[in-house]
């Protein structure tokens, strides 16, 4: 990163890219800036390494029979895309990255509240992300990324260890940046930022710290006992010697849900910030987004229960899961209307943003509305364990997290690095990745209600029409992301270089300079008006 | 000529409660294309009727309506009410077994990466399974190592196989033909190799089948000679009181423990009784009598353990015991719990207990 | 910034009353009372929680929002306890053929 | 809130430079340490919830093998816990009034309190090795009945008070940096925050072992 990153014209004002070089100002900053970025670089390598190892798995799944991998490079294959997409990718991604170098500039601090921490939570990011990837080195894991017991805790004779501790450390990543969000948020505003006037994004980050407070405890303890009875098999989990097996679902899944919502919360946060710039209009039922996101956070430890409908699990306790899982579902609904009638009577630009924004709008509400035909729990019976739930869960994820953290990177891009992306390439993009996204995914819904298990290596050969599909819509996916990769490396150097706010838009993090100098505000800012406050701000200039 | 590429867009449906989920799958498609429409057309029509037309316009300052926000977060419970409520009375019809009698009883054994399938008249299948359509089929399933999942989706069937206790699920099959038989739970290395076929058959062709088979006679009598074998007729005497409870008619009848509390002697009891006999001691009778069997018997054997023991159906005129018939199956005698037949094994045991 | 000090006597006191409460739930859990050992086990060491909390801690001079902390992170641990306990305590309701 | 406004204001040697001023920090430190307990009130909530499952499903068995706790021992040790929660709370007393020869005792006497405690905990755990009580490693259990239960309750034991050790210990380790600050003369009135959070942190442990003892130790003394 030593190479110098500014133009001429930039290169006088100090901001907290060019205020330090060499790689000690980068490895031991507590800049939260600088520490996003470092954040950046190591999830896009994550993405990356778990993007290859779908692109593997979806050419293996040209054919009805097994013939590029053996089952086991197959199982290690897909246990490892799991384990890297969701815990090295989807948890971090938008809180550690866009979060950690928002939330302090749009509520006018000068930093996290404990920065030191913020430095620590990436260092053990990292070294929990060395030993995953030393276990799929040595020879990967292949137990599934929910490590179920007992095939994880007594019959895989594979690297669970390791990859159990490479999670059980990334964690705790994850609750330090959850931890310094909620005390940056309750203490660190600035004057007249009332919680009436804070952006939806920090009230999407805010409940996502919640959950990331008080759910990712209890799978860390879930994997150390875990890990207790696969070295000393005393019988936690292990039912021949009077364990249960579905206490290790419950307590995996008691966290692991709610993990599914600190993945898309901070996205919903992201697309209330897009919606409102690009239609230049203040949000549509604030407070009900704001409620809704803490709604979300709370019902969301309510409902781990639809996971567990086929296992024996009491069916009187199933009715009850499922009732709530149906209602956790409205504060998504409401967040979607919402987000629609902001755009009623607004004046609309298509920058790249707002088209990753449509995107996803259109299918989280298709992610969510399978969400439902899993919560009922007659045709979950049917379809748990089938590519239908593969479906379901790329829509939210893939479909609904990923456009967001694209759709925000490049809304936020020029703020990080005063430089514009080439909005030519970028909308090309967008369009590759909606449609290849949509050829992926949408073919499973079919496939699963077919009945094609997930997991399978070799499969039934009336199922290959939609599995050829889906190999085709990943190739198209996978070029899709990475163009953006490229041309977000090109920016750095050859970008146009951007102004302060070239979206003309609200929030504190566009009152300061691009890149913003080290302690982002030269006098703390005073906040006397709402929000989105689009009314008096004229069009976006660089459309 | 693309039609006649065929494409199963549908899976096929061959069990009694296929139709009502497929109805209920019908009813999430439709309201969920409805929905989509809704806000796809939305967005759409929003975004292009509203697009950036003249760079003066300045938008108005809507904060909002509580009364649309209320709308739409009620109006979608209600109609997620309809789908929590029809599904929950098929989820609750799917998974109550039936306890008529004529119902077939199946006993499946998943074991890392097959399905063994055992029938009481003795057939024993590996990733097969024959059914007569029309009938009820009662399956009642054990796992001998990891988790798996008993999924036919044909019959819209999923039941997780667990290990340490039995899951039970029925169907009733209702087209005759094959369907595809899949383990649904990650399973470990061949977990995508843990496949079968159900075949479906006219009652006629399964009654030949059924005789055809069974070259080691029924389950009862394998189950009869492993009694024999692993000893546990020299404790448990069939006529008299032996050291051990008497096991003649104790299948469905309720059994009082030492500490007052009473069981149905169902099929996990019988199960835990062999594998852990010491969990649960019959009143009047001393822990750490039996020795464990865990790891000495396949679930297997235990399957046709009981088999035997439910055969074990008590004589009517039965001198000893002078107990009413306590009739096999889920039903026991209304009225006063722990029917004579127990009492009297209480006073029996009271003369010998005290060796 | 001054932080309210409490005097020397509420630690002391509060100190007194922990150790008393560990003799009496001791003592107690020598007599057989059937289910109500564990109630009686759980509202004394709820009790000494609290003591613990409301006084060592400080809690008390807290603002509304570090009470607000404690109790979310009990309602928390509750969530986890009941709905799962719900799910064993149902789990033969079925079997049984009633709803007890 | 920061109420001042932040342009020029005196700053004291420890007002770290993105906070405004002291109030804040001292509030952003507890509310931090708050946020910390909440998470370790789930980390040891999943262990609680993994003992309540089993206690429900085998209560016979976990009130024959808890006899084989000590309890005299566990009683003991929740006494001494107790005395330490007191001198820490008279620690934190004393820096906020500035005393610093009280706090250093107060810290001292903490200090004992904990090596008290872990001390009685080695024993105990040395007396479990002997007679073979440590689950997977040779458990030998002589009433058969509950064998592998009883393996599950002492699993049970060995994670939560070894998870409760371990945070003692790290408790410990806090517990030195503040004596040997103390010494240098660091903490004042104005700037006490670490013996602060550090008092909540000990009190927390405290609070885990008074729920410990109870479902651990006193479950099957009714049963003779």
């Amino acid at each position: 990163m030593s190479t110098t990153l500014q133009t001429p014209e930039l290169v006088e004002r100090p901001n907290y890219l060019n205020e330090d070089y060499g790689w000690k100002s980068w490895l031991f900053t507590t800049d939260h800036k600088r520490i996003a970025i470092l954040y950046l670089i190591s999830i896009s390598v994550f993405f990356l390494i778990g993007g290859i190892f779908a692109g593997l798995m979806r050419t293996e799944l040209l054919t009805p029979a097994g013939d590029l991998f053996n089952s086991d490079t197959y199982n290690k294959l897909f246990t490892m895309h799991g384990v890297v997409m969701i815990f090295f990718f989807l948890i971090p991604s938008i809180p550690a990255t866009l979060g950690n170098f928002l939330v302090p500039m749009m509520i006018g601090a000068k930093d996290l509240a404990f920065p030191r921490i913020n430095l620590l939570s990436w260092y053990i990011y990292i070294i929990g992300g060395l030993f995953a990837l030393s276990a799929a080195a040595m020879g990967g894991v292949d137990t599934g990324w929910t490590f179920y017991t007992p095939l994880s805790s007594t019959y895989s004779n594979t690297f669970v260890l390791t990859a159990a501790t490479g999670v059980f450390i990334s964690g705790f990543s994850s609750i330090l940046t959850g931890l310094n969000f909620i005390v940056t948020i309750h203490k660190m505003r600035a004057p007249g930022m009332t919680w009436g006037r804070l952006p939806l994004f920090i009230w999407a980050h805010y409940a996502t710290s919640l959950i990331q407070l008080l759910g990712t405890p209890v799978v860390a303890i879930t994997i150390a006992l875990l890990c207790l009875e696969r070295v000393f098999h005393v019988g936690i989990f292990d039912p021949s010697v009077g364990g249960d097996p579905i206490l290790f679902q419950h307590l995996f899944w008691f966290y692991s849900h709610p993990a599914v919502y600190i993945m898309i919360l901070p996205g919903m946060g992201v697309i209330s910030e897009l919606v409102t710039c690009f239609s230049r209009k203040s949000i549509f039922g604030y407070e009900f987004i704001a409620a809704s996101s803490i709604g979300i956070a709370v019902i969301g430890f309510l409902v781990w229960g639809h996971h567990m409908f086929v296992t024996g699990q009491s069916m009187y306790a199933s009715m009850v899961f499922s009732f709530l899982s149906f209602l956790v579902a409205v504060p998504s609904a409401i967040k979607v209307f919402n987000w629609t009638a902001t755009m009623y009577k607004g004046s609309v630009t298509f920058e790249t943003p707002m088209l990753y924004a449509f995107g996803f709008i259109g299918l989280f509400t298709i992610g969510g509305l399978t969400g439902l035909f899993l919560s009922t729990m007659a045709v979950d019976v049917h379809v748990t364990d089938t590519y239908f739930v593969v479906a379901h869960f790329h829509y939210v994820m893939v479909g609904g997290m990923v456009m967001a953290y694209m759709g925000g990177l490049h809304f936020w891009w020029p703020k990080m690095f005063g430089r514009m992306y080439p909005e030519g390439w970028a909308r090309f993009s967008a369009l590759v990745v909606f449609l290849g996204f949509n050829l992926t995914f949408f073919p499973q819904f079919i496939l699963g209600y077919l009945g094609m298990p997930r997991r399978y290596h070799a499969y039934a050969p009336e199922f290959q029409i939609f599995n050829v599909m889906s190999t085709a819509g990943a190739t198209i996916l996978g070029v899709g992301y990475t163009i953006p990769l490229i041309y977000f490396i090109w920016s750095l150097k050859y970008g146009k270089v951007a102004g302060n706010n070239p979206w003309n838009a609200t929030g504190l993090e566009w009152t300061t300079t691009s890149p913003p100098p080290k302690f982002n505000f030269d006098k703390t800012p005073i906040v006397t008006e709402d929000a989105y406050n689009y009314s008096h701000r004229g069009e976006v200039e660089v459309g | 000529m693309f039609l006649s590429l065929d494409i199963p867009l549908w899976p096929e449906a061959a069990s009694t409660n296929a139709a009502e989920v497929d109805l209920l799958y019908i009813f999430l498609i439709v309201v969920s294309v409805i929905m989509t429409a809704v806000i796809f057309l939305g967005v759409f029509i929003f975004a292009m009727k509203f697009r950036k037309k003249d760079p003066k316009y300045v938008p108005p300052h809507i904060h909002g309506s509580n009364l649309l926000e209320i709308g739409w977060s009620v109006a979608p419970f209600l109609v997620m009410l309809v789908m929590f409520v029809w599904g929950t009375k098929l989820y609750f019809d799917e998974y109550t077994i039936p306890a008529t009698n004529d119902a077939i009883d199946v006993y499946v054994v998943g074991k890392q990466w097959m399905w063994k399938v055992q029938y009481p008249e003795g057939q024993r299948e590996i990733n097969e399974l024959h059914v007569p359509v029309g009938r009820k089929v009662r399956l009642t399933m054990a796992s001998e190592d990891v988790i798996h999942s008993f999924f036919i989706p044909a019959f819209r069937m999923k039941r997780d196989v667990v290990p340490g206790h039995y899951n039970t699920t029925w169907f009733e099959a209702t087209k005759p033909g094959r369907y595809h038989l899949f383990c649904a739970e990650y399973c470990g290395t061949e977990h995508s190799g843990m496949i079968g076929w159900v075949t479906v058959m006219e009652p006629a062709a399964y009654e030949n089948w059924l005789s055809g088979g069974g070259a080691e006679g029924s389950m009862a009598s394998q189950g009869e000679k492993m009694f024999q074998q692993l000893g546990c007729s020299t404790c448990h005497l069939l006529d008299e009181q032996g050291r051990c409870p008497i096991l003649r008619g104790v299948y469905g009848s309720r059994v009082l423990l030492e500490g007052g509390k009473t069981v149905i002697a169902d099929e996990s009891y019988i199960r835990e009784s062999i594998l852990t006999p010491n969990a649960k001691i019959v009143a009047g009778f001393k822990a750490d009598v039996m020795p464990t069997f865990q790891g000495q018997v396949s679930e297997e054997t235990v399957l046709q353990l009981i088999a035997y023991i439910k055969s074990l159906a008590p004589k009517t005129t039965n001198l000893i015991t002078g107990a009413a018939a306590s009739v096999p199956g889920m039903t026991t005698i209304p009225g006063r719990p722990g029917a004579n037949s127990q009492n009297v094994r209480r006073d029996t045991t009271k003369t010998d207990g005290k060796q | 910034m001054t932080h309210h000090i409490s005097p020397v006597r509420d630690y002391v006191l509060v100190w007194l009353a922990l150790v008393v409460l560990t003799f009496l739930t001791t003592y107690v859990a020598f007599f057989d009372m059937g289910q109500f050992n564990i109630v009686v086990a759980i509202t004394i060491a709820v009790v000494k929680m609290s003591l613990v909390i409301w006084i060592f801690m400080g809690v008390r001079y807290t603002s509304r929002l570090t009470k607000l902390f404690v109790v979310a992170g009990f309602f928390w641990f509750l969530i986890l306890i009941v709905m799962t306990g719900q799910d064993y305590v149902s789990r033969n309701w079925l079997a049984r053929g009633h709803m007890w | 809130m920061a109420e001042t406004h932040s342009t020029l204001v005196e700053h004291s040697p420890d007002l770290q430079h993105h906070f405004d001023d002291m109030g804040q920090q001292f509030d952003a430190a507890t509310l931090g340490m708050w946020a910390f307990l909440l998470t370790e009130i789930m980390f040891f909530g999943g262990m609680f919830g993994a003992y309540t499952v089993y206690r429900g499903m085998y209560p016979e068995a976990f009130a024959s093998t808890s006899k084989l706790l000590n309890t005299w021992l566990g009683a003991v040790n929740t006494a001494v816990l107790i005395c330490s929660s007191l001198t820490m709370a008279m620690a934190v007393r004393a820096a906020q009034m500035g005393q610093k020869k009280l706090l250093i005792w107060m810290l001292v006497f903490t200090m004992i309190f904990g090596a008290a405690f872990l001390g009685v905990k080695a024993y105990e755990y040395h007396d479990k090795w002997v007679e073979h009580l440590i689950p997977g490693l040779g458990f030998e259990y002589k009433d058969t009945q509950y064998f592998h239960q009883a393996q599950i309750l002492f699993l049970l034991y060995f994670a939560m008070t070894g998870f409760h050790a371990l945070h003692m210990v790290i408790g410990f380790g806090i517990l030195s940096t503040l004596l040997v600050m103390a010494i240098r003369n660091r903490f004042s009135p104005e700037w006490y925050t670490p013996v602060e959070i550090s008092g909540l942190y000990w009190h927390f442990v405290d609070i885990v072992w008074i729920f410990l003892f109870p479902l651990l130790y006193l479950i099957g003394l009714h049963q003779h």
